[in-house]
C-alpha cells in the first residue's frame, strides 16, 4: 500500500464562526509531507475561506487566511472553486485570494492554483478521488 | 466509482441534503442517518430533493425519532449498522456531507 | 477490509460519537479490521476519564476504552485539538506545566499525520461529525 | 424583584442527533420549581421532539420523550406547537403526544396542554413574555 | 416590548435567518453576528430576506471574515460590541436563534 | 442594567464563546453589571485548567478567568453538563470517585437552577450557542 493516493479535501464550513475550516487546512498541510495527489475544492459555505481581506483584529482570533497563499510551496496547485457556490453568494473570483504556484518544469513559472469548476465539474472530480476528507 | 453520501442533518434546519442530491451520480448511494431521517418522510416538503436516487435510511435512527417505515417515500431502503458497513464496503468511497 | 473512522464532535452533544461506535462494532462484527479511530476536533473529548453520565444513560467513554481494549484498536486524539480542548497524558502535562491529567485507558495522543497515514493505509476514511 | 416572570421555553431542535432538546427540558423541569409562569413552544426540528412512539433500543440512547407526558404535572399547562412547522415536515397533531394538564379549580377536569398557533400567533405570544430561553 | 433577534449563523447553511425574518413584528430588530454576518450582503440571495426589517450587523465579525461595508444592504446599521450592548439594553428582551 | 450571559459552546470550536466574551467585556465596560455567566452543554468546557492553546492564539480559558476575578462574575459550570463532559472540582472528584480535577481558577460547580435565577433576577437573558 505504498502507492500514491489521490486525496480530496471539502471544505464547505465559512471561517471563524467554527473552527472546522482552520484545523482541516492543519491537515492539508500535514498531508503535503506524505507526498499523496491532493487537491482541495471549496463549495457552499467554503468559498469564503478564500476570501481576500479577513482581519480578525476586532474578534481577537487568528487569521489563518495568508495560509492559503502558502499551499503553493507545499505543492498543493489544485484548487477547485465551485461557480454555483460563489453565485449564490454574490461572489466572483475578483473577490478570492489570488493563489499562485510555481511550475520547476517551466523554469518557475507562476501558475494559477485556483480552478473554477461547476458542480457537475466537481462531481467529477469526486468521483476520480480514492478518500475524499470531510471536516 | 460510485461514492457513498451520508448526510446526518435535517434537510429542514439544513443544506447538506440539498447539495449532496444536487451533486450525486446515478451511481452513487444516498444513506441519511441520525437527524438525516427526516429527509425520507413521504409527507414531508424535503423528501423532493431524495427523488430518482438511490437511498437507504438508518433504521435505529427511524425508530429512535418515532418514524415508522410506512412514512416513507418509496424506494427507500431501511438497513442496520451492518448494512451502513455493507454500503461503505460496496460503494468505493464516502463522503460526508457535514 | 480496513477503515479508519474519523469522529468530529465530543460525546453527548451530537450523536456523531454514537454513530461511530454503531458503526466500529457492526464493522468489527462482519469481520472487518479497524486499522485506527481518529478523533479530531472537539472529538479529543471521547478521551477523558473524568466524565460520569447520569446512571440510566450510557457511557460513551467507557464505551469507546472497551472496544478498543477488546479488540486492540489504535484510538488516537489528536494533539494540536487535544491541546486546545484540554485533554491531557502524562507527557503532555510535561511538556505543558498541567498539574493533571484526564486521558482514558486506551487512547494515545498523537499528530495529525496519523489520520493522513489512515487515509493511505486503509481502504475506507468514514467521517462522523456535526 | 420577586414578582413572577412570564419564561419562554424555545424548542427548535430534534431529538437524539444533538443533545439540547433532553438539556433544554432539564430546565424546564427544574424552572417549575421557581413558581414563575412557564410556556413552551415547539417550531421548526423542535416539533419532532413530540413526535409519539419513539423507540430508542437501536441507537443505545436514553428516550427522554415520556418526560413531555410529566410536564402537566409540573403545572407546565401552555405548550405552544406552530403550524407551519408541522405542515412543512408533513406532520398533524395526531402524529404528537396527547399531552394533558388536571385542572385543579374543574374538579381536575383533563385538558389539552397543546396549542396549535400560526407563525404570527406565535409572535405574539413571544411579544408577551419577560424572558425567552434557546438552547 | 421589542425583541432583538439575534441569528449568528449563515443563512446559505441553516434556515435561522429565515425563521427569524418571517417572525419578527414591525418594532424587532435584527442583529447579525458570527456566520450570521453574510446574510447581510447586498449582492447574495439571501439579503432578500432581511428585506423591510431593521438590521444592525457586527462589525468586528464582517472585518474578520473580508466584508467591507459598501458590500452591505442597503440600511444595514454596522455596530461593535457596544452597539451591541446596546441594543440589548434597548430592546425588551432577546431571542437567540440558535 | 443587569445580565445574566448563556454558553452553549465549548471553547476553539464554535464563535460562541468569544463573542459571549466580547460582550461580556463590552458591558462592563459601559457600567452594566454581570449578574451570571451560566456555561451550559459543552459550554461547561470552557471551565477547565487543562487546555494550551497554540501560543499566537488566544486563551480562552485564561481570559474567561482574569475577566471573572476582575470583575467578581458568578461564573457557573452546570453540573449535569460537567459530568456528562467531564469536568471536575474537588467536591465532583470526591462525589464521583475521579482521581483528578480539571475546574479553571474562577469557576464554580452548581446546579440548573442558577440559570432559571438569572432568568428571574436579570434584567435580560442572552444566550451564545451553535
Amino acid at each position: 500500500m505504498s502507492e500514491t493516493k489521490k486525496f480530496l479535501f471539502f471544505n464547505r464550513k465559512a471561517p471563524y464562526g467554527t473552527i472546522y475550516a482552520w484545523e482541516s487546512l492543519e491537515v492539508v498541510l500535514i498531508s503535503a509531507a506524505f507526498e499523496q495527489d491532493v487537491s482541495l475544492a471549496f463549495m457552499d459555505d467554503g468559498v469564503y475561506q478564500l476570501v481576500k481581506g479577513q482581519d480578525t483584529k476586532g474578534i481577537g482570533m487568528k487569521n489563518f487566511s495568508p495560509t492559503y497563499a502558502a499551499l503553493g510551496d507545499y505543492e498543493i496547485t489544485k484548487i477547485y472553486v465551485e461557480k454555483e457556490s460563489l453565485e449564490e453568494r454574490g461572489l466572483t473570483l475578483d473577490d478570492l485570494q489570488h493563489l499562485v504556484w510555481e511550475d520547476e518544469d517551466e523554469d518557475y513559472a507562476e501558475k494559477d492554483s485556483i480552478r473554477l469548476v461547476s458542480r457537475a465539474e466537481l462531481a467529477d472530480v469526486m468521483a476520480e478521488q480514492d478518500v475524499l476528507f470531510n471536516f | 466509482m460510485s461514492i457513498l453520501h451520508l448526510v446526518n442533518k435535517s434537510p429542514y434546519e439544513n443544506s447538506n441534503l440539498n447539495t449532496a442530491s444536487s451533486i450525486m451520480k446515478s451511481d452513487d448511494m444516498l444513506l441519511l442517518i441520525e437527524d438525516g431521517v427526516y429527509g425520507a418522510v413521504k409527507s414531508g416538503k424535503a423528501s423532493a430533493m431524495i427523488a430518482g436516487h438511490k437511498v437507504s435510511v438508518l433504521g435505529p435512527d427511524l425508530a429512535a425519532r418515532g418514524i415508522s417505515e410506512d412514512k416513507l417515500a418509496d424506494g427507500v431502503e431501511v438497513i442496520d449498522y451492518n448494512g451502513f458497513v455493507d454500503l461503505v464496503e460496496t460503494n468505493d468511497k464516502v463522503q460526508s456531507w457535514l | 477490509m480496513k477503515f479508519t473512522i474519523q469522529v468530529n464532535e465530543g460525546p453527548y452533544q451530537h450523536q456523531s460519537a454514537d454513530s461511530a461506535y454503531h458503526f466500529a462494532k457492526a464493522a468489527l462484527d462482519k469481520g472487518h479490521e479497524i486499522f485506527r479511530i481518529f478523533f479530531y476536533h472537539d472529538g479529543v473529548n471521547n478521551g477523558t476519564r473524568l466524565t460520569t453520565p447520569p446512571q440510566d444513560d450510557r457511557n460513551i467513554v467507557v464505551r469507546w476504552t472497551e472496544l478498543g481494549q477488546a479488540h486492540d484498536i489504535d484510538m488516537v486524539l489528536c494533539v494540536a485539538a487535544a491541546q486546545r480542548r484540554g485533554i491531557v497524558d502524562d507527557g503532555e502535562a510535561e511538556r505543558n506545566g498541567k498539574d493533571a491529567t484526564n486521558i482514558a485507558p486506551g487512547f494515545r495522543i498523537s499528530g495529525l499525520g496519523q489520520l493522513v497515514e489512515g487515509g493511505i493505509q486503509s481502504d475506507r476514511l468514514i467521517v462522523f461529525g456535526d
